[in-house]
C-alpha cells in the first residue's frame, strides 16, 4: 500500500503536458546501467498486516518488566493530556516554523518551554531544545572552551554518566579540547581535592558537574567548586535531571554558567532510548554562543504580539563554517510533549513529583538494606541510588528471570571496579505492589 | 479578528492547578533533605487541566501543519505522514521499554532496527548501516568523523580539507567545522552541477573527503558523479552524499553504485516520518564495507540466532547519542517501509519527480527556472526578474502563498540562485492540489504587475502578519520571567 | 473570508484511492457469488488518504468544544472530558474484547461494571442498577417500561398516565408516549417547583408515576419533594427522576432519599465522558429494591467470587441495547468517579453550584431573573423584557455569544419561561472564565440597547453565518447521492 | 484528584459576592436531613494510579484470544485515521450540533455519513444515527407500523440477530404490535410458504428479513419476498450489514422501504458491545416519518451552502409526546468514525474488504470441513456460516482453553434445537497464522 494518489488518467495527462513519453524519461540523467536497480526488500503489506507485524515485534519486547532503573532514563507517568496535544497534526505534521506568520502555535509553545526550562532550572536564558542531554552536555563544553580561547582542557569527574562522557569523546575529536577526568572521593562525590591541587590549572576552561550525578547523589561541595571556579575563572557546566529542581538548590545560588540537561522525565516514554531531548540553560551573556533554535518575542506589522525564530545569525543556514553548532532539526515535538508536561503538573504537581520520588526510592532502600544489601554511597539522593552486595550480579540475573529488573549493574557501565554494585531507581510509579513482588522475589532468590 | 493566545503564565492563578500527582502529603519528605541542599520557591504556571487543554489546541490552531494543506517546502520533503505509523509507535511493547534492558529482553526492538538498517542498506547501496545519529545533521557529522577517523587510521593527518559545491546546505559545512575540517568550495557549472574543471583546480592531496547531494539543492541531478568520484577516490578522499534529497531516487539509483562512501539519510523527510514542528527526526548513516569498522557503536548484529547491540567495532568513533538513537522514529520508517515494499518506494519517487516536472512546466512562463533542464523532485526559480520589474521580492511571494493557504516554499537558498524559491511537492499530492497551486502562483505573479502594493502588505488572512525579525534579535526575549530575575 | 470545506465526493477522482485492504488480487472471489445476487456498480467517493485526513480536520475546526473554550449549554453539563478518561478507554484489553466471550474471559470488564453499578447505587440511593440504557432518553424509556411492567404483574393495567411538570424535558413525554402512556402535565408554581394543588387536582388512581428532574429544568431545586413523593406513593405511583441535572447534587443529597423509585443519569454530562458530538453517552437505570427484578438483562452479579451476566432477573423488560450498553463510555466514568473518591464528587457538585449562583448574581441586574432564588448548577433568564424594548431575542443574544468565543447557552428551553436561556458554568470553569463570560452578558446586554441592528447580524466571526433552517426543512437535501437515484 | 480549579481566594471572592458564609448555604432547599450523605467509595486516585487500575482490569481480560466470532460484533481492523480524526477535541468535545454557526465540522460530517449510508444501502435518505442495530431495527418496525395504522402484527423470521428480537420485545412493550415469528426452512432461510399461507394476512403491517440473516445467509428469495410484499402492501424491512453491500444486491433492486443494521464494521472496536451504531435508511416519502437527527444542506444568510439539524417538527423537544421517537442523544461520534472509515477505504477499498471477508470465510470453511465439522446450511454466505459436529460444545470448551474462540454455540443464543450448532466468523483479520493455530489446536483436540 503507497500513498500516492494519480491515477491512471492523471499520469497521462501529465506526461502528455511534458511531452515525454513515459515517467522513467525524467531520470535520463542518471546512468542507464544504474537505473532501477534490483532491491531486496519484504513483499508490500496493508495496513492492518503493518500493524500485525509491528505488534509482533512490540511483543517481543519484555516491556512490562518491573523496572527499577534509571541511568538516564526514567519510568515517569506521562499525563493523558501530553499524548493528546502532541498528537494534533498541528504540532506533529508541522515543518520547523521558519514561516512564523503560521507557525505561532510550535513558537509560542517553545517560548514557553524556554520560559519554564529557566523558570526551573533558575537560569536568564534558554534554547528551543537539542538532540538529547549526552550531545546537549557535548555541545555546551564546546560552548564553554569557545569562551575560554585560552584553555583546552575540560575537567569531567567520575560520577558522570558515561554514555555522556562517550559522545563528548566523540563530539570533540577533532577540536582542540581535552578531557581530564576528576576522580571521585569515598561518598561518590568529584574529589575536591583533585581539583584544589591540579597542576594545568591555567590551561581549564571548564568544569562539569552532574548533580545528581551518576549515582544518584546530590553534590554537597557546592560552595567549594563556586570558590574554585570563580577563583580560576573556569566556565562551570551543570548536568541536572529537572524534576530534582522544584526541591534542590541551582542557579542563580549555585553560580553555573551552563545549566544543561536531559528532559526526557518530562514526559518523553522511555522508548528504548529516544526521541528524547537534551536542554541549554546559560547565562544572558552567553546567550549569542549558544547552539541551535532560539525562539523569542516581537510584534508583528500591527503590533500583535508574536514570536519567531530569532538570533539566527548564530546558526548553520546564516553562519555556515562558523556557526555555534551544526544543529538544524532538533526535538522540537519532545520540548511541546516538555511544555505541556510543565504546564499541566504546574508548580504544585512538579513539586509533588519530586517528593514522590524522593519519598519512593528510600522506601526501596529500606527494602533492599532489609534484604541484606548495603549503600554503597552515604549521601542525599534523589531517586537513585548505589548499593552492593557480593553476588548482587547472581540476584540481579535471577530477579530478572522473575520480570523484575533491580537496577543495572555499573561493571556493565564503564565502571570495572564496582563489581557487585547495582544502580537502583525508583520513581513514582513504583508502585506498593512491586515492592512487595521484588520483596518476595528477593525472598526466594536469596535463599 | 487575530486569534492569538494569552501566554500559560498569563493564565496562572496561585492555588488553581488541578493536577496531583499524589493523593498523600507527600511533602513531609522535605525534612530528609539537608536545609543548604533546599531551593527557595520558584516560578511556575499553575493552570487547571481543563485551561491547559484550551490553552495548546488554540496554539495548535495556528500552525499550519501537512495535515492542514500542501507544503511544498524545498529540501524538505513534506509528504504524507501515515497514521498507522503513530498507532504503531505508540505501543507499549515499545514506548515503555528501557534502554538498557538486557538485550533477551528487547528482541523486538532489536530486530526492527536489524532489519530496517538491512533495509536501508539495500536502497542505499551501502554495506553497514548505523541507525544512532537523530536528524540529518546529527548524520552529517557521524559521517564526516568517520572520514577523520579514516584518515587518522591511515595516518594522513594532513587530509583537512572537505570540498562541497557553493551550493551546499549550511549544515554540510557546519558539520565539517565540528568535525574539525576546513570547507573548500566547488563551484557549480551552467547545468547546476559541480563544475568538474573547477573542482580540478581545487582537489589535492589534502582533501579528505567530498560532501554533496545528488540530485543537488538545486534539484538537479549531475550525471559527471561517476567522473567526480573517482577524481576523488584518486586522492583517497571519501565521497559523502547529504540524503537529504533522497526522495527523488528511491528505487531508481543507488548512492552506492554513484560512488558514495557514506551516506546518511533523514527518515523525517524520505520515509515519511512526521518532522514534529522541527524533530525529533533520524539520519542513519550508510557506509561502504571499508568504513563499517568506523560506525557509531552500538550497532545492531545478529549471533546465534538472536539480535545483538554490537560494541566491538574496532575504529568506531564512538557515540553521538546516550542510546540507540530516536528509535520511535525509526519504528515509523521501517512501518514505512514495509508497506511500501520495493515498487511503492520506486513509484512514489517517480511521481514526487514527475509532479516536480509538471509545476516547473506549468510555472516556467511566468518565473524563471535558473537551470532549463528536467528536474527532479523540486526545483528553484528565481524572482530576480520580478523583483527587478516590480520591487517583488522572493519573500513577498512566499508570505502571499501563505495567505492562499499553502506553506511557503523554501525562500533564499541555495545561495547561488538570486531570490530562489525552492518548490518541493513530493509524491503524496492530488493532481486537483498541484493545480490549484499552479492557479495560484499565477494569480500571485499577476498580482506582482497588477498590484505591488498589495503583494508587500501580505500574509493577511494568517494568524499575525509579518513579524519585526530585527527587533527580535536587538533586544531578545526569550525568557517570559526574565524581568523578574 | 469564510473557511469552508468541500464535501468528501467533491474530492473524488476515479482511481485515485490509496487506501487497500488486500495486497493480493481478492476480486476474484466474486465468482463465486451467483449472479442474481450481485450488485451492479455503485456510488461512492475516492480520495487518497492524505486528502481525507486534511477534509476531517478542516472539518473539525469549524467546530466549537469544550476543549477550545466555555460551553454554558444549560442542561447538558458540558464539563471538562478528563484525558486520561479516552487512554484507559482504548485500552486493547477493552477495546478489543468480544462481547460474547465466555464469562470467564471477561473478568475485568465485569468487574469494572459491577464496580460501577455499586458506586452509582451508593451516589444515587437506589438499591440496583443497569448500566444497559446508552442514553438520557434510552434510560428514561428503560424505566417507563419499568413502570409500565411493574403494574402489569401487579394487575393494574388502567394505570397509563405519566404526570409531569410543564418544564419538562421533551425526551421526558417522548419516552412516556413510548413506553404507551399518556402525558399529565403539572403546572409549577411561582417558585419554579411543582404546584401542590395543581398536582392534588391532576392525581388519580389512574396514575402510574412522576417524572421529574430536581433540581429541575429551572436549575431549582424541589424543596417539596419529599411531600409531592408521598402523594404519588398513596397512589402506588412510581416516581422517576431524570438525572440529566445531577451535577448539582453529587454527594449533597440522594435521590433515593427524596423518595425516587428510579433514576437515570447521563453519564455524559455528569460523569465527564465526552459528549462526542451527540453521543455516544450512557443512561444507566437505579432502581429501588421492589424494581430491581425489573431491570433490563443482564445485570452484573457476584457468584462464588466470579462476575457473571445475570440473566435470571424474573419481571426483566427484556433489553434496550444488542448487547451490555456503550461500554467504553462505562469505562470513562468508572474512572472519573474512581479518580475524585467522595469528596471530589461532592466538592464538583458544590462549586458547579458555586458559579451558577456567581454568574446569576453578576447578571441579574441586566438580564430578569424569573424566580428569584438560590439555583443549583444551571439558571434561566429571560429575555422577554429586552425583546419587548429593544426587538433583540433570546436567539440574538446566543448568536452574540457565539461571535465572542462562547458556545450558546441552552434557547428556549423550558417552554415555561418566555425567551429563556439557560446556562451552566459546571465546576470546571476558573473564574477568570466565569467574570470573562459576565463581563461579555453584559455588553451584549449593552449592544441591545445601543446597537440593535448589529445584534440582529450576529454572529460574524462563525465560519458560517446564520442558517436558513426554512429552506433545509421546506426542501430537504439530505443525500449528496440523491441527484442521481 | 479533581477537575474544580477555584483556590481558597477565589471561592472567598465568591462566597462574599454572594453575601453567604459558605457554599452549603446555596444548598440550603434540600431537607437537612438528607444533606451530605454518607457515600461508601474508594479513595481518589491520581491520574497515574488511576491508569495503574484500569489496566489492571483491562488486563483481565482475555482481549487477545484468537476470535472466530461475529454474532452481531466484528472483528474488524479500524485504521489508525479513524482514531486519529475522531480523537480530536473538536470532534470528541463538542455538544449535539445545536448551534450551526459553530458546528459545520459535525453537520458535514454527519452529512457525509448519510450521504454515504444512502450509497451503499441504495435508498434515498437516511438518519444521523440510532443507538445500536437492534434499537435501529425496533424503532424501525415501530415506523413502518406507524404506516399502516390498521395493521399491528410485524413478521420477524426465526433466522434473526436473537439479541435484536429482544430489543424489539422491549420497545413495542405498551404499544399495540404483535410479533408473529415466521419459520425457517432447511435451507435457514425464511420459510416463503409461511408466509403465502399466513392467514391473518390482513392485519399485517411490515416483514422483516435479515439480509445476511443471523446465519450468515444471504436470502436467496428476494423475488418472491418483493412479490409478496408487493401484493400485500406490507412495509419491507431489510436488515443489512452493511460492509456486504458493495457487492450483494440491495435497494432500489430490492424493494426495501426500509433498510436498517448495524454499523459497527465501520470502524467501531467490539469493546466488549458498545458504543456500536445503528442506521435507518429510507425512501424518500416516509423521510418525515423517521425518528433521530437528520442533517440538512441549506445556505446562511451570505449564501454560503452550510448544513444544519433539520425536519425537528419530528422530534421530541419540538413534538414532545407526539414525536417519532424520544431519542435525542444518538451515536454521533461513531457516525464520525464510520464516516472517516467509509471516505479512507473508499470505493476500492469498500470492495476489497467484501471480498477479503468471503474469501476469509470460504478458508476457514475449508479447514472446519477438513477436520470433520459439516456445514449446516447450504448457501451463499457472507462472513459468517453455521457448523456442526457431534461434540462441537466440547470442542468449544477446549479450544478457548488454547486461547481460540470457536464461534458461539447457537445453543446459547436462544436456538435450543441447534445443539451441537457453532457460528463461525472470518474478517479480513483472520491471518493465515490464526488459521494454522486453530488447524493445529483442533488435530490437538479431536484425538
Ligand atoms: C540538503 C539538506 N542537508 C541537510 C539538512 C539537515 O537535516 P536536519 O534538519 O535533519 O538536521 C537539510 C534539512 O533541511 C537539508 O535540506
Ligand atoms: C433534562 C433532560 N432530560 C433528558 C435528556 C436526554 O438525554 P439524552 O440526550 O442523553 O438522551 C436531556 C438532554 O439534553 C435533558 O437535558
Amino acid at each position: 500500500m503507497g500513498f500516492y494518489p494519480h491515477s491512471a488518467d492523471d499520469v497521462r495527462k501529465m506526461v502528455e503536458k511534458l511531452r515525454i513519453n513515459n515517467v522513467d524519461e525524467l531520470f535520463s540523467s542518471i546512468n542507464k546501467k544504474k537505473l532501477n536497480p534490483e532491491i531486496n526488500l519484504p513483499e508490500p503489506l496493508t495496513e492492518n498486516e503493518a500493524f500485525e507485524e509491528l505488534k509482533k515485534l512490540a511483543n517481543m519486547n519484555f516491556s512490562d518488566m518491573i523496572c527499577f532503573t534509571g541511568a538516564g532514563s526514567y519510568d515517569h507517568y506521562v499525563p493523558a493530556i501530553v499524548d493528546e496535544i502532541s498528537g494534533r497534526s498541528e504540532f506533529y505534521t508541522a515543518y520547523t516554523p521558519y514561516q512564523a506568520e503560521v507557525s505561532q502555535g510550535t513558537l509560542q509553545t517553545i517560548y514557553e518551554f524556554q520560559s519554564m526550562i529557566c523558570a526551573l532550572t533558575g537560569m536568564e536564558v534558554s534554547n528551543a531544545s537539542m538532540y538529547d542531554g549526552a550531545s546537549a552536555l557535548a555541545e555546551s563544553i564546546i560552548v564553554a572552551m569557545n569562551q575560554k580561547k585560552k584553555s583546552n582542557i575540560v575537567l569531567i569527574p567520575e560520577n558522570i554518566n558515561p554514555d555522556y562522557v562517550k559522545v563528548i569523546y566523540t563530539y570533540i575529536a577533532g577540536l582542540d579540547i581535552n578531557v581530564v577526568r576528576v576522580p571521585i572521593n569515598k561518598n561518590g562525590l568529584l574529589d575536591i581535592n583533585f581539583l584544589k591541587n591540579y597542576q594545568n590549572i591555567g590551561q581549564v576552561g571548564a568544569l562539569v558537574v552532574q548533580n545528581p550525578n551518576f549515582f544518584g547523589l546530590m553534590e554537597t561541595q557546592i560552595d567549594e567548586i563556586i570558590k574554585f571556579k570563580q577563583e580560576n575563572s573556569i566556565m562551570l557546566i551543570g548536568v541536572v535531571n529537572p524534576i530534582t529542581l522544584p526541591v534542590f538548590k541551582t542557579a542563580p545560588d549555585i553560580d553555573y554558567d551552563i545549566l544543561t540537561g536531559e528532559a526526557q522525565p518530562l514526559g518523553m516514554y522511555r522508548s528504548f532510548g529516544g526521541p528524547y531531548i537534551g536542554f541549554i540553560a546559560t547565562k544572558e551573556k552567553y546567550l549569542r554562543k549558544l547552539p541551535g533554535r532560539i525562539v523569542g518575542m516581537t510584534d508583528d506589522t500591527e503590533g500583535n504580539r508574536c514570536f519567531v525564530l530569532t538570533l539566527q545569525a548564530r546558526e548553520q543556514h546564516i553562519r555556515r563554517d562558523k556557526a555555534t553548532s551544526n544543529i538544524c532539526s532538533n526535538q522540537a515535538l519532545c520540548a511541546t510533549r516538555a511544555a505541556v508536561f510543565m504546564s499541566v503538573l504546574g508548580k504544585q504537581g512538579m513539586k509533588e513529583l519530586a517528593f514522590v520520588n524522593i519519598q519512593k526510592a528510600r522506601e526501596l532502600m529500606e527494602i533492599l538494606l532489609k534484604k541484606g544489601f548495603e549503600l554503597k554511597y552515604n549521601g542525599t539522593f534523589f531517586n537513585e541510588f548505589v548499593v552492593y552486595c557480593k553476588n548482587a550480579a547472581d540476584i540481579h540475573e535471577k530477579l530478572l528471570k522473575k520480570g523484575i529488573m533491580l537496577g543495572i549493574k555499573l561493571e556493565d557501565s564503564s565502571f570495572l571496579n564496582m563489581k557487585d554494585c547495582l544502580l537502583i531507581c525508583a520513581t513514582e510509579k513504583s508502585s506498593l505492589k512491586n515492592f512487595e513482588k521484588l520483596e518476595k522475589a528477593l525472598d526466594e532468590v536469596t535463599i | 479578528m487575530k486569534k492569538l493566545e494569552k501566554l500559560i503564565f498569563e493564565k496562572s492563578v496561585q492555588g488553581s492547578g488541578t493536577y496531583r500527582v499524589s493523593t498523600s502529603n507527600s511533602g513531609a519528605i522535605i525534612n530528609e533533605i539537608p536545609d543548604n541542599l533546599k531551593r527557595q520557591d520558584f516560578d511556575f504556571p499553575e493552570v487547571p487541566e481543563n485551561e491547559v487543554m484550551r490553552h495548546f489546541l488554540k496554539l495548535s490552531r495556528l500552525n499550519f501543519c501537512v495535515d492542514e494543506g500542501f507544503y511544498p517546502l524545498g529540501s524538505c520533503t513534506m509528504k504524507y505522514n501515515p497514521k498507522i505509523n503513530e498507532r504503531v509507535a505508540s505501543l507499549e511493547g515499545f514506548n515503555e521499554l528501557h534502554p538498557l534492558v538486557p538485550m533477551d529482553k528487547c528482541q523486538g526492538s532489536l530486530r526492527l532496527m536489524y532489519e530496517l538498517s538491512d533495509y536501508l542498506k539495500e536502497i542505499l547501496g551501502m554495506d553497514s548501516v548505523s541507525l544512532q545519529p537523530v536528524a540529518g545533521a546529527s548524520g552529517e557529522m557521524t559521517g564526516l568523523k568517520i572520514i577523520r577517523e579514516y584518515h587518522k587510521v591511515k595516518g594522513n593527518l594532513h587530509k583537512k580539507i572537505i570540498i562541497m559545491p557553493d551550493s551546499a546546505h549550511g549544515t554540510n559545512p557546519a558539520s565539517a567545522m565540528m568535525a574539525g575540517f576546513e570547507v573548500r568550495e566547488v563551484k557549480s557549472n551552467d547545468r547546476g552541477g559541480v563544475d568538474i574543471e573547477n573542482l580540478k583546480s581545487v582537489i589535492d592531496d589534502n582533501v579528505a573527503g567530498f560532501m554533496v547531494t545528488n540530485p543537488n539543492t538545486l534539484g538537479l541531478y549531475d550525471e559527471n558523479i561517476e567522473e567526480i568520484a573517482a577524481l576523488f577516490h584518486e586522492k583517497d578522499a571519501l565521497l559523502y552524499y547529504d540524503g537529504a534529497n533522497f526522495n527523488a531516487i528511491m528505487g531508481k539509483v543507488k548512492p552506492g553504485d554513484m560512488g558514495f562512501d557514506i551516506v546518511h539519510l533523514n527518515l523525517h523527510k524520505t520515509f515519511a516520518t512526521p518532522h514534529g514542528g522541527g524533530g525529533p527526526g533520524a539520519g542513519p548513516v550508510g557506509v561502504k564495507s571499508k568504513l563499517s569498522n568506523f560506525l557509531p557503536v552500538p550497532v545492531i548484529s545478529k549471533k546465534d540466532n538472536k539480535y545483538i547491540l554490537d560494541y566491538s567495532l574496532q575504529n568506531s568513533i564512538g557515540k553521538v547519542h546516550a542510546f540507540y538513537g530516536n528509535f520511535a522514529v525509526l519504528i515509523k520508517a521501517y512501518t514505512y517501509i514495509r508497506m511500501l515494499g520495493k515498487d511503492g518506494l520506486r513509484k512514489s519517487s517517480e511521481y514526487a519527480v514527475l509532479n516536480a516536472n509538471y509545476i516547473m512546466e506549468r510555472l516556467k512562463d511566468k518565473y524563471s527556472v535558473p537551470y532549463k533542464r528536467t528536474c527532479m523532485h523540486e526545483f528553484v526559480i528565481s524572482a530576480k526578474k520580478i523583483k527587478k520589474e516590480t520591487g517583488i521580492s522572493a519573500m513577498d511571494i512566499a508570505k502571499a502563498l501563505l495567505d492562499k493557504g499553502y506553506h511557503a516554499p523554501t525562500m533564499y537558498f541555495p545561495l547561488i540562485v538570486e531570490e530562489a524559491l525552492m518548490i518541493e511537492p513530493t509524491e503524496t499530492e492530488t493532481l486537483t492540489t498541484l493545480d490549484e497551486f499552479c492557479q495560484a502562483m499565477i494569480e500571485i505573479y499577476n498580482m506582482c504587475y497588477n498590484n505591488a502594493e498589495e503583494m508587500h502588505s501580505m500574509p493577511k488572512n494568517t494568524p499575525i502578519t509579518r513579524v519585526d525579525d530585527v527587533k527580535a534579535a536587538r533586544n531578545p526575549k526569550i525568557n517570559y520571567y526574565k524581568a523578574k530575575l
